[in-house]
């Protein structure tokens, strides 16, 4: 396969990007949401509950 | 009696904080109306409300007939209010800044000179750049700015900080002289011991809300009372 | 609210959210799968082309997510609508990722192909770097003090001037370089085969799965913060009330 | 409303007329930029004359942003924007005063600049009229979309570093633009500089009418 070092750079730097801004996302999710009290958090009764 | 200012139950956000937060009040003709109370109570709030410069969150208010849920920018024109900034552009001379606010507000300048007589604004200071004016002189001309504009409702917010003793009679005697040419007069001060013999009402606020509303020793549109 | 909802998770997911994530995670692997494996190698480009499958999907998200900010910037200020304000204030933030790694993929793909990792003549190179540095100037208003709502007048204004100056700054660099390297629309000519045309769309499937599921946590995580920050205004009210309650009673 | 944008359009230049806070900035910047491009390229007389009209462009670009950064602070440092909501005049109106203000210095330190490359570059005008129209219609996009975005950062504590963050991107297509056309003016490059001038005017029509629409909400949030 030709110019795999390039291609490994392009798709490691994008999955790797959105991966961490995902995992981020999902970190700062689960804090936040500890610290906001149960009945505020609207989402959760309002759209679907789990 | 005819409404100059209508608010009920008026909440007015800073950012989110509730600064009002439920205001009810009634304000007639000629009347000189103090609001007093302690710091952060709302009062400030409460004269840029009236002037229509801030949104109003519930509630209802009429300002001079203006309804200022809907169009609260109608209103601007017609009252004066004299905040803790004075509005003056440093770079201009006295006179050329009460000739630019008069000309904005689309009111005549030839009034200029009699207001600046008015305030006791010498006539040497009057060539010279605001920058240049003492803290004192400074107020006066904004005031002048606003005696120029001739308005219905004045807003002013502790108009006697940082004046001298013949400053402070000067302003009593202008917002007197106000009323009785049928405006109405608001204004929020700490200064009791002046301001309580000038008023016909007495306001007290606490916690963006009015918590009591007197009489005062003198009577709307006339003289003393006592 | 009679029956307090029974053990709500803390965090900012969702059954739909969790189902987008899955879906995400299968349609990355089948991109890897398809893209190195059973999408061809390219007459001219090689292999290098397989970096179409990234690099023309986060182009394509990145004017997703900014159509999406500038329509919510003018929602926040003709409803002042919260929703919509969080809204574009979520998708400018997943859009300058998008944005970033578009110019990151294009400038390495463009070393290959075009033997240079920046080529100042070609239009939607210089274009998405513009664009880039406008929408880093709408998160750096968003971050910036004063009251909410001035910040997000101020971050709308910023979003409607970008959106509206775009089209005109690509005008621009397309006459000023008069010339361009991009490939010339690869996707509409006919030149791409057919694996190679299907793993890219589905990469932008895939990567608009991906910005659905980023912009619900992301919203989700803007309205938490409010809550925290402003609490309710029912409440805030009360509060000040109190203070009036206080020093005197309430006339 | 003509009347008000005069108002405000003579006020702003009658505060700059006095103070000279723009033109000290601006004059010795200019300046320096000219000398010390003329001694980092002089050696390259040719390359010196092609860079020119970029060079001049940049230093305008630059120097709007300190020219918007003061008009700007006029109205925000005693209160004036409050006064100005309060006197009734239209935020449009408020707006195309400050931009004409901004424009008519930005055409004197355009002016000066030319003369500058004139006589310190030997720039060899071939098309006055094409230098003239081209300085005219990209000032008044830049003056338009500068005006926009300094009310939009007035009053907060990083706008210093944001308004070139905001400004210069969207000043992209002008900078472009007004160098191809003065490229063909001066003769450096072989272009239609005329067919530029449409991209400029397009440019500032549409600032021009973003700002008297938008700069109504920016006035009344702050």
């Amino acid at each position: 396969m030709t110019h795999l070092g390039y291609l490994i750079a392009g798709w490691g730097i994008t999955l790797g990007a959105l991966g961490i801004y995902a995992f981020r996302l999902a970190v700062r999710g689960r804090t936040l949401a500890a610290r906001v009290p149960v009945e505020r958090r609207r989402w959760m009764t309002a759209e679907d509950d789990s | 009696m005819v409404s100059i200012v209508s608010l009920q139950g008026v909440v007015a956000l800073l950012g989110r904080f509730p600064a009002l937060a439920g205001a009810d009040l009634e304000v007639g003709e000629s009347e000189i109306v103090l609001v007093q109370g302690p710091n952060g109570a709302g009062k400030s709030t409460l004269l840029r409300v009236c002037a229509g410069l801030l949104r109003i969150e519930a509630g209802w208010a009429e300002v001079l007939g203006h309804d200022l849920v809907t169009d609260r920018a109608a209103v601007r024109r017609s009252v004066g209010l004299l905040g803790h900034d004075t509005a003056l552009y440093d770079d201009l001379t006295v006179e050329e800044n009460l000739r630019f606010w008069a000309r904005a507000s689309r009111v005549e300048d030839d009034a200029v000179p009699a207001a600046l007589d008015r305030l006791g604004v010498a006539e040497r200071l009057r060539d010279v750049s605001v920058r240049n004016l003492s803290a004192g002189q400074r107020r006066r001309t904004a005031l002048a700015a606003v005696v120029v504009r001739r308005p219905h409702l004045w807003l002013l917010d502790e108009p006697h900080s940082g004046l001298d003793q013949s400053g402070r009679d000067l302003i009593d005697q202008v917002i007197l002289d106000a009323a009785a040419a049928g405006a109405t007069v608001m204004l929020a001060s700490h200064e009791l011991d002046r301001t309580l013999d000038l008023a016909t009402r007495h306001l007290t606020v606490a916690g963006g809300a009015i918590t009591s509303d007197e009489r005062g020793s003198r009577n709307p549109g006339g003289h003393d009372a006592a | 609210m009679t029956n307090p909802p029974i053990d709500l998770p803390a965090h900012t997911g969702s059954r739909t959210t969790r189902l987008l994530g899955v879906a995400v995670l299968v349609g990355v692997v089948t991109m890897i799968l398809l893209g190195f494996f059973v999408a061809p190698e390219d007459d001219l480009m090689a292999d290098s082309v397989r970096m179409i499958f990234v690099h023309v999907p986060s182009a394509i998200l990145t004017y997703v997510a900014f159509s999406v900010t500038a329509i919510g910037s003018v929602m926040w200020l003709w409803k002042r609508s919260v929703w919509w304000d969080i809204v574009a204030h979520s998708s400018a933030e997943i859009g300058v990722i998008f944005c970033g790694l578009t110019l990151i993929t294009g400038s390495i793909w463009g070393r290959p192909t075009w033997n240079t990792y920046w080529e100042w003549g070609d239009v939607r190179l210089v274009t998405t770097l513009i664009l880039f540095v406008l929408m880093v100037g709408y998160l750096a208003v968003r971050s910036m003090d004063g009251d909410e709502s001035a910040v997000a007048t101020r971050a709308s204004v910023v979003g409607i001037i970008a959106a509206v100056n775009i089209p005109i700054i690509n005008r621009s660099v397309e006459w000023w370089a008069d010339r361009t390297l991009h490939q010339q629309s690869s996707i509409t000519d006919g030149k791409l085969e057919d694996w190679t045309l299907f793993t890219m769309f589905l990469g932008i499937v895939v990567s608009g799965v991906f910005y659905t599921w980023a912009m619900t946590h992301r919203f989700r995580i803007a309205w938490l913060e409010r809550e925290l920050r402003d609490g309710d205004l029912g409440e805030a009210i009360a509060a000040r009330r109190a203070e009036a309650a206080a020093s005197g009673g309430v006339s | 409303m003509l009347r008000d944008v005069w108002l405000i359009a003579t006020k702003d230049l009658q505060i700059e007329w006095r103070s000279r806070v723009t033109f000290s900035q601006v004059g010795p910047f200019a300046g320096l930029v000219l000398v010390l491009f003329g001694f980092a390229l002089d050696a390259n007389r040719p390359v010196l004359l092609q860079a020119t009209s970029g060079l001049f462009w940049v230093t305008v670009m630059f120097v709007s942003t300190l020219a918007v950064q003061r008009s700007t602070s006029i109205e925000t440092t005693d209160g004036a924007r409050r006064a100005l909501l309060l006197a009734g005049i239209e935020p449009a109106a408020v707006f195309v005063g400050k931009s004409i203000a901004v424009a008519v210095q930005l055409l004197v330190v355009e002016i000066v600049l030319l003369a500058g490359v004139v006589v310190l570059y030997s720039a060899h005008v071939e098309a006055w009229g094409l230098v003239f129209a081209t300085c005219l219609v990209a000032t008044v996009g830049i003056a338009a979309a500068g005006t926009l975005l300094g009310a939009l950062v007035a009053g907060v504590r990083a706008r210093e570093t944001v308004l070139p963050i905001l400004l210069l991107p969207v000043l992209a297509p002008v900078l472009i633009g007004a160098t191809r056309a003065f490229d063909d003016a001066l003769g450096s490059v072989a272009v239609d500089g005329w067919s530029w001038l449409g991209l400029l005017a397009g440019f500032g029509v549409i600032n021009v009418v973003l700002g008297a629409l938008s700069y109504g909400v920016l006035l009344e949030e702050t």
